[in-house]
């Protein structure tokens, strides 16, 4: 059985599911952090399929950049992070409503 | 001839610019000199135009330059000097110039001096304008400029209420009228192409009648307005809150018989429609006896003499309305003169009352002021149609054409009307001039006006009394080069006989009966109180009708548009949106608890949402393409 | 010296502005002035470089924005575009330099001088993208006029302006685009150039949805009724330069439009909405006459007469022949320097008095003898007094749908008494009478600043009404193209009947000296 | 054959990870299956011949971001029980459940009926790390620059943010605190 670009896009899918799911429950920030890793690997492994089975290097260069964009949010992320645990002392979700509209 | 074409019509205009730069500025004789002499100047050139007329030349025809001219539409500035124009001009120049004298003694106390004659000259272009263009779109421009003139000096006294409230009256009543000329512009426009008079008459014939039909009515709701025809009238009752000269020369010799001109110039037009003619002459003379009716008991000593012209006009528009084009223009003219005069007079008896104006507390004027009661009796006999003056040869050769034309109803209503002609303005004579000096009691004190008003004067009674017998003759072989030459004459002689004696006794029992019953003045209680008397005084209650059903619904339908309409519905409406926007905003807002959890919940369900009209789309697209 | 003129037209007074910002606030003033007068001068030299005689666009110039789209920076102007432009930087002129004592007059003089900007962008592009954006544009620096300078609504008025517009473009975007698209199916190219969307000849269903969604955003703009409520509000809380510039030169943008895209665009749909537009004109000249009629404000008395005015404009343009066409463009310049000039002076007794009702004032005719006169000049133009400027766009407005509908065009004609009865009640309420209010009893008349606005203005409204031929006649010309583009694209017979070929008039009107 | 086991299994293994780093209730856990699931990514862009890419994310991911959240976790004192009450969690596996399959539809469907020529097809006999250099640096050189510059403000900013000074940082203080301080340096001076 050929392992088609269906695979991997079904594949990819399911992954994007599971960190869907990752970000609509989890409360705790860190943790969100991982869900949206997880997305962004999801839409990754979709790119370099498609770049794989259409021949074309885009999908990869596209993945590439994911990664650098991924690497950056996780810095800026995690410093945002630190300064509001010592603002608040926490780093749950459900304490911060200071965005109510 | 050109020169003295464009002198004739340029010179008022000049005068009125340079009288115009002096508007704001108190009291310069200069001005009226300069625009009395401008004007003398016009009617020098009209004088030249008249004779070369007259020693057969050839009809003067200029085009000045263009006015408009776009897709099909082509309007010169074209001004034409023929028969008929030439008339007019005559009668304009003659009645202002001499208006433009009196008024320098008339109006010589008056703060607004230079801007009188600014606009009085003003108004004599826009006349000379109406009256020389060769086209409609041409007389149209007149014929809005005197309305614009007429206003502007009946609201002369601009700080009475009265007087502003009679010109904006005016205004807007003529706008009603010229939107129907407008109207019948359009038509002559978009059948004929062009809105030359030249191209226009030649093809009336081809026309089809309807389509006349509808031009000559629309053309002649826009003359019912200028000449005050009922139900379009009340304006120029009114309008004689204006200075008694413009009066004169605006609501009694030229403005109002614009009229008549349109409707003698639109001759071959109305040649083809003779039911709309008789429609014409039948309104004519039921105004000439409803107009005569109201100066009856009238206690207002312009407000008579207007209702005077009025029925006047109604006589022009039953010779012109019957096709005898040229009879309506000699009366016009001869009309023009003497009550012009008349007016003037009536100026004169103004000044010296301290702007008095009821004849019931004059009287007894004779010895005071004696040209002025010459001069106003003579105008009124030639008002009243007395061989020889000029009402006789103009006024009952109308009834003449009545007679002659078969049509005895309007002959008998005109057989009346001249009575009551004759009535009124002898009523109005007696109570001034004759009888008890009344004035007294209200401690007047009467004095002739300043000598050269009245020989300023003078050149209109002169008229008043020759223009009949000299003019006729040589009038009738001018314009009947253009007008129909159709000449009336009773064919019978006893009959013909029997009508000039007989008109002549019946005016002279109604003059004689005005003496009789006014010369001591004295007011019939009893009379006052019978119900017709109160019709008559109160106009038939037209006024009062106007103003409690069109004018006063108007406001409340305006405010009710504005107030309900424009603010409660429409802008509610616009606001009523945005309210609800604003609204839906408020309500949803609680979805923004600001829990990242709860949101990003309704982001994903946001994009499942996108994700799944999209494949909505894509599918149906397939389906309906597929 | 002509090859780049309107690009130098549109950019100069913005680049002006930027460098204004380092002027000195004392000298503003006269900068400002400096750079109106010559942007000024330049549309002056744009007129005289005009070639009357060419049919089509002159002075074009184009510049590939987004080559796969087809957008380009394209621009040119024909007759009906040029005077309107004229009419933009005169009021900008003549704006600033009578401009009285306010606020932050940099900041006003700058912003003038933008909205200049958008202003004559609007009316030289010829790319509907490039349109679109200084039609949006223009809307930014009159809200920052209204809401900076305005009356005590203003924050109100001005958002309720740009909302109310914003939306109505909004739509008529999508009508652009949906416009491209159709075209990119017919051709097989992207463009947004009006002049190609010209040639497109579209099936009658389409071309009624594309009319609907333009006339949206046109309508709200010219404001036509029921979408006229915002101008009102924008008139009575803007300053007077604002409501000046609103009425002379914004509204006409709705106007302009439907003649340059609605009527070459869509001729099938234009004749069958025809007669629904007309009633809706009719209900404008009526309706705001009299709403107009029952106003205590003077200025709301000139803010609904413009509706009343701008009724009769698109009147003439949807008479769809080359006299009325051509009256409602020439009614657009009239219609500006009138109501421009009724708002002007309707400031000079603001800035006296900082009132507007009617019933503080009376009897000025005697107390501002001159203020009176100038007044009563324009009352009586925008009466549509013949041999002034009004009458004859109205006169040719009228005349020519005249040929499409007698009834409606009697009950338009309506406009020449009901717009007599309000201006002339006003007029009285304002001038007539005694003085009875002291507070006006020592005003001085106009002075020299605002003389030198209104004169100018007077003088064009005499001159042009007595000699309209210098703009009437490269208006006309670039109607007639118009309207015969018109007639070989109309795809109906009632189409074709409607607007008639005005080639073949002329022919025949050749015999008509 | 064997690209279809390694498929499925990695396929698998993946799925199983990022299931424990969603569902578990102990952060440790949940850091450790994360980096697993990275790691078998990165075999999936082998199995794919994007070399380069994966040992991009084996050293990207399991090396640097692992090590920053580690850091991170050790600093939060997240050992403890991750208490979370989750609300309705039927919503939030329908939503997603949902999202997948509508992606999964509309990425499918076109990509399977139609041909898409390369833009920058893969060059014959060129290593897949010299492919991609060739590319990334023809190309894609200004979105690379731009992409190093990002990083390089996002570890600025991380530091900044993360700092030691971060207690000073004007621009997350209160007005009254910033007044405060300039007093008390004031007073020092």
């Amino acid at each position: 059985m050929e392992i088609t670009l269906t695979h991997y896009l079904v594949l990819s899918t399911l992954l994007f599911a599971i960190g869907l799911i990752g970000v609509m429950r989890r409360t705790n920030l860190l943790m969100l952090f991982f869900a949206t890793e997880i997305l962004l690997n999801a839409v990754n492994i979709g790119f370099a399929a498609i770049s794989r089975y259409y021949g074309d290097l885009t999908g990869q260069m596209f993945a590439f950049f994911v990664i650098a964009i991924a690497a950056s949010e996780v810095a800026v992320g995690l410093g945002l992070l630190i300064v509001w645990f010592k603002r608040s002392g926490g780093i749950d979700l459900t304490t911060m409503t200071s965005m109510k509209g | 001839m050109e020169l003295y074409l464009y002198l004739a019509l340029f010179s008022p205009l000049a005068g009125s610019l340079i009288a115009a730069l002096f508007g704001a500025q108190p009291k310069t004789l200069f001005t009226g000199l300069l625009t009395s002499s401008l004007l003398g100047l016009s009617l020098v050139s009209s004088t030249v135009l008249l004779v070369h007329i007259l020693s057969g030349g050839s009809a003067v025809h200029v085009e000045m330059m263009t006015w408009m001219a776009t897709g099909d539409l082509y309007i010169p500035f074209g001004f034409l000097v023929d028969q008929v124009s030439v008339t007019m001009m005559m009668v304009v120049t003659v009645v202002s110039t001499v208006v433009h004298v009196y008024s320098i003694g008339y109006m010589h106390h008056d703060k607004g001096f230079n801007r009188f004659f600014s606009w009085l000259s003003a108004f004599v272009f826009s006349m000379m304008v109406l009256v020389m263009s060769d086209n409609f779109a041409g007389l149209f421009i007149g014929w809005e400029g005197v309305g614009l003139c007429s206003w502007a000096l009946i609201g002369f006294w601009y700080h009475k209420e009265s007087a502003s409230w009679a010109a904006n009256e005016a205004f807007i009543m003529n706008r009603i009228a010229d939107l129907g000329m407008l109207i019948g512009l359009f038509l002559i426009y978009w059948n004929v192409g062009s809105l030359q008079y030249d191209r226009f008459f030649e093809a009336v014939t081809l026309l089809d009648q309807s389509i006349l039909v509808m031009i000559g009515i629309f053309l002649f709701i826009g003359a019912m307005g200028k000449s005050a025809q009922f139900p379009l009238h009340t304006w120029l009752a009114d309008a004689m809150e204006g200075p008694t000269p413009v009066s004169a020369l605006i609501h009694a010799a030229t403005m109002v018989t614009a009229g008549v001109y349109l409707v003698v110039r639109a001759n071959p037009l109305y040649e083809m429609i003779p039911d709309v003619g008789y429609f014409i002459a039948s309104l004519g003379a039921f105004v000439a006896m409803f107009a005569a009716s109201m100066a009856l008991v009238n206690r207002d000593m312009k407000r008579i003499i207007a209702y005077s012209t009025l029925s006047q006009l109604g006589y022009m528009f039953v010779a012109a309305g019957l096709g005898a084009y040229w009879v309506a223009l000699f009366h016009l003219m001869a009309h023009a003169f003497f009550k012009a005069l008349l007016f003037l007079g009536a100026g004169n008896v103004m000044h010296s009352m301290s702007d008095e104006l009821d004849p019931f507390k004059m009287g007894g004027l004779k010895k005071s002021m004696k040209w002025t009661w010459i001069m106003m009796t003579l105008a009124s006999v030639a008002l009243a149609g007395i061989w020889p003056l000029a009402g006789f040869f103009s006024k009952d050769l109308i009834l003449e054409v009545a007679f002659v034309e078969h049509h005895y109803v309007l002959y008998t209503v005109l057989l009346l009307t001249a009575m009551l002609t004759a009535f009124y303005s002898f009523r109005l004579i007696a109570l001034i001039f004759h009888g008890e000096e009344r004035y007294k009691e209200y401690g007047s004190h009467p004095h002739e006006a300043y000598t050269f008003m009245l020989i300023a004067m003078s050149p209109l009674a002169l008229l008043a009394v020759i223009s009949g017998f000299v003019f006729k003759g040589s009038y009738f072989d001018m314009v009947t080069a253009v007008l129909p030459a159709t000449e009336y004459h009773v064919h019978s002689p006893i009959v013909f006989w029997i009508m000039v004696i007989g008109t002549q006794l019946l005016v002279g029992l109604a003059i004689a009966f005005a003496y009789k019953k006014y010369q001591n003045a004295k007011i019939d209680k009893v009379f006052e109180e019978r119900l017709c008397y109160k019709i008559l005084r109160n106009q038939y209650y037209i006024p009062d009708f106007y103003e409690e059903y069109i004018c006063k619904p108007y406001r409340e339908l305006s405010y009710v548009a504005w107030k309900q309409l424009d603010l409660r519905i429409v802008d509610a409406t616009v606001d009523g949106i945005a309210s609800l926007l604003y609204k839906t905003g408020e309500q949803t807002h609680t979805m923004q608890n600001g829990n990242l959890s709860t949101m990003l919940r309704w982001m994903v369900a946001g994009t499942v949402l996108l994700l799944a009209l999209g494949v909505a789309f894509t599918v149906g697209y397939s389906v309906v393409a597929g | 010296m002509f090859d780049n003129i309107l690009s130098i037209l549109v950019f100069f007074p913005a680049l002006a502005a930027l460098l204004g910002f380092v002027v000195e606030k004392g000298s503003i003033r006269a900068y400002g002035i400096a750079v109106a007068a010559i942007e000024f001068a330049l549309s002056l030299v744009l007129w005289y470089g005009y070639d009357a005689s060419v049919v089509g666009m002159q002075f074009m110039e184009s510049l590939p924005l987004i080559s796969a789209f087809g957008i380009h920076y394209l621009v040119g102007i024909d007759g009906i575009s040029l005077f309107i432009i004229v009419l933009a930087t005169f009021f900008t002129l003549i704006g600033i330099a009578s401009l009285g004592e306010v606020n932050r007059i940099k900041d006003m003089i700058l912003t003038l001088l933008f909205l200049e900007m958008t202003m004559v962008g609007v009316f030289v592009a010829l790319d509907a993208v490039v349109f679109y954006i200084f039609w949006e544009l223009s809307l930014v620096p009159m809200l920052y006029i209204i809401g900076a300078w305005g009356g005590p609504l203003r924050i109100y008025a001005s958002i309720k302006f740009f909302l109310y517009t914003f939306t109505g473009s909004l739509i008529m975007l999508v009508g652009m685009l949906f416009m491209a698209y159709f075209y990119h199916q017919a051709t097989g190219v992207w463009s947004f150039s009006i002049l190609e969307w010209y040639r497109l000849v579209l099936p009658e269903n389409l071309q009624i949805w594309l009319f609907v969604a333009f006339f949206f955003g046109f309508a709200i703009k010219v404001p036509m009724f029921p979408f006229h409520t915002w101008l009102p509000y924008a008139h009575g809380q803007a300053p007077t330069i604002g409501s000046v510039i609103l009425a002379a030169i914004l509204l006409k943008m709705g106007t302009y439009a439907f003649v340059r895209f609605s009527l070459p665009m869509f001729p099938d749909a234009s004749v069958f909405f025809m007669v629904p537009i007309a009633v809706i004109s009719i209900i404008m000249i009526i309706y705001t006459a009299m709403v107009a009629y029952a106003q205590e404000d003077i200025k709301q008395v000139v803010a609904y007469s413009s509706v009343s005015h701008m009724g009769v404009i698109v009147l003439g343009t949807f008479a769809l022949n080359v006299e009325g066409i051509s009256g409602s463009v020439f009614l657009m310049i009239a219609h500006g320097v009138v109501s421009g000039a009724l708002f002007m002076l309707v400031g000079v007794y603001y800035d006296r008095r900082h009132t507007k009702l009617l019933s503080e004032m009376g009897g000025l005719a005697s107390v501002m003898p001159h203020y009176a006169t100038i007044f009563g000049i324009m009352v009586m133009a925008s009466a549509g007094m013949p041999l002034t400027i009004n009458f004859v766009g109205e006169f040719l407005s009228l005349l020519g749908f005249y040929k499409q509908s007698h009834i409606l065009t009697i009950l338009a004609g309506t406009a020449i008494i009901v717009g007599a009865i309000y201006m002339l009640a006003a007029f009285k309420k304002a001038f007539f009478g005694t003085v009875t209010n002291e507070a006006n009893r020592k005003l001085d008349d106009v002075n020299g600043r605002e003389l030198f606005a209104l004169v100018p203005l007077v003088l064009v409204t005499v001159w042009l009404g007595v000699y309209p031929k210098p703009v009437l006649e490269p208006i006309s010309n670039s109607v007639t193209s118009i309207v015969s583009l018109m007639h070989e694209k109309a795809i109906t017979p009632e189409a074709k009947e409607r607007i008639p070929n005005p080639m073949r008039q002329d022919a025949t009107a050749e015999g008509r000296h | 054959m064997f690209e279809t086991i390694a498929f499925y299994l990695f396929a698998l293994l993946t799925v199983v990870m990022f299931s424990i780093t969603v569902f578990t209730r102990q952060a440790l856990y949940a850091l450790t299956a994360l980096a697993a699931g990275m790691i078998f990514i990165s075999a999936f862009y082998f199995l794919l011949g994007a070399d380069f890419l994966g040992a991009v994310q084996i050293i990207v991911y399991t090396g640097a971001v692992m090590a920053l959240y580690a850091f991170g976790m050790m600093f939060f004192d997240t050992t403890r029980h991750v208490n979370e009450h989750g609300r309705s969690p039927q919503i939030v596996f329908l939503l997603s459940g949902m999202a997948a399959l509508l992606i999964v539809v509309i990425f499918v469907t076109p990509i399977v009926s139609e041909n898409v020529t390369a833009r920058y097809p893969v060059l014959e006999g060129v290593g897949n790390a010299q492919a991609v250099g060739m590319v990334l640096f023809t190309k894609y050189l200004v979105p690379f620059e731009v992409a190093a510059v990002m990083l390089l403000v996002a570890m600025v900013a991380g530091i900044v943010l993360a700092g030691k000074k971060m207690d000073k940082s004007l621009t997350l203080m209160e007005e009254e605190e910033i007044e405060l301080s300039k007093q008390s340096q004031e007073k020092a001076v």
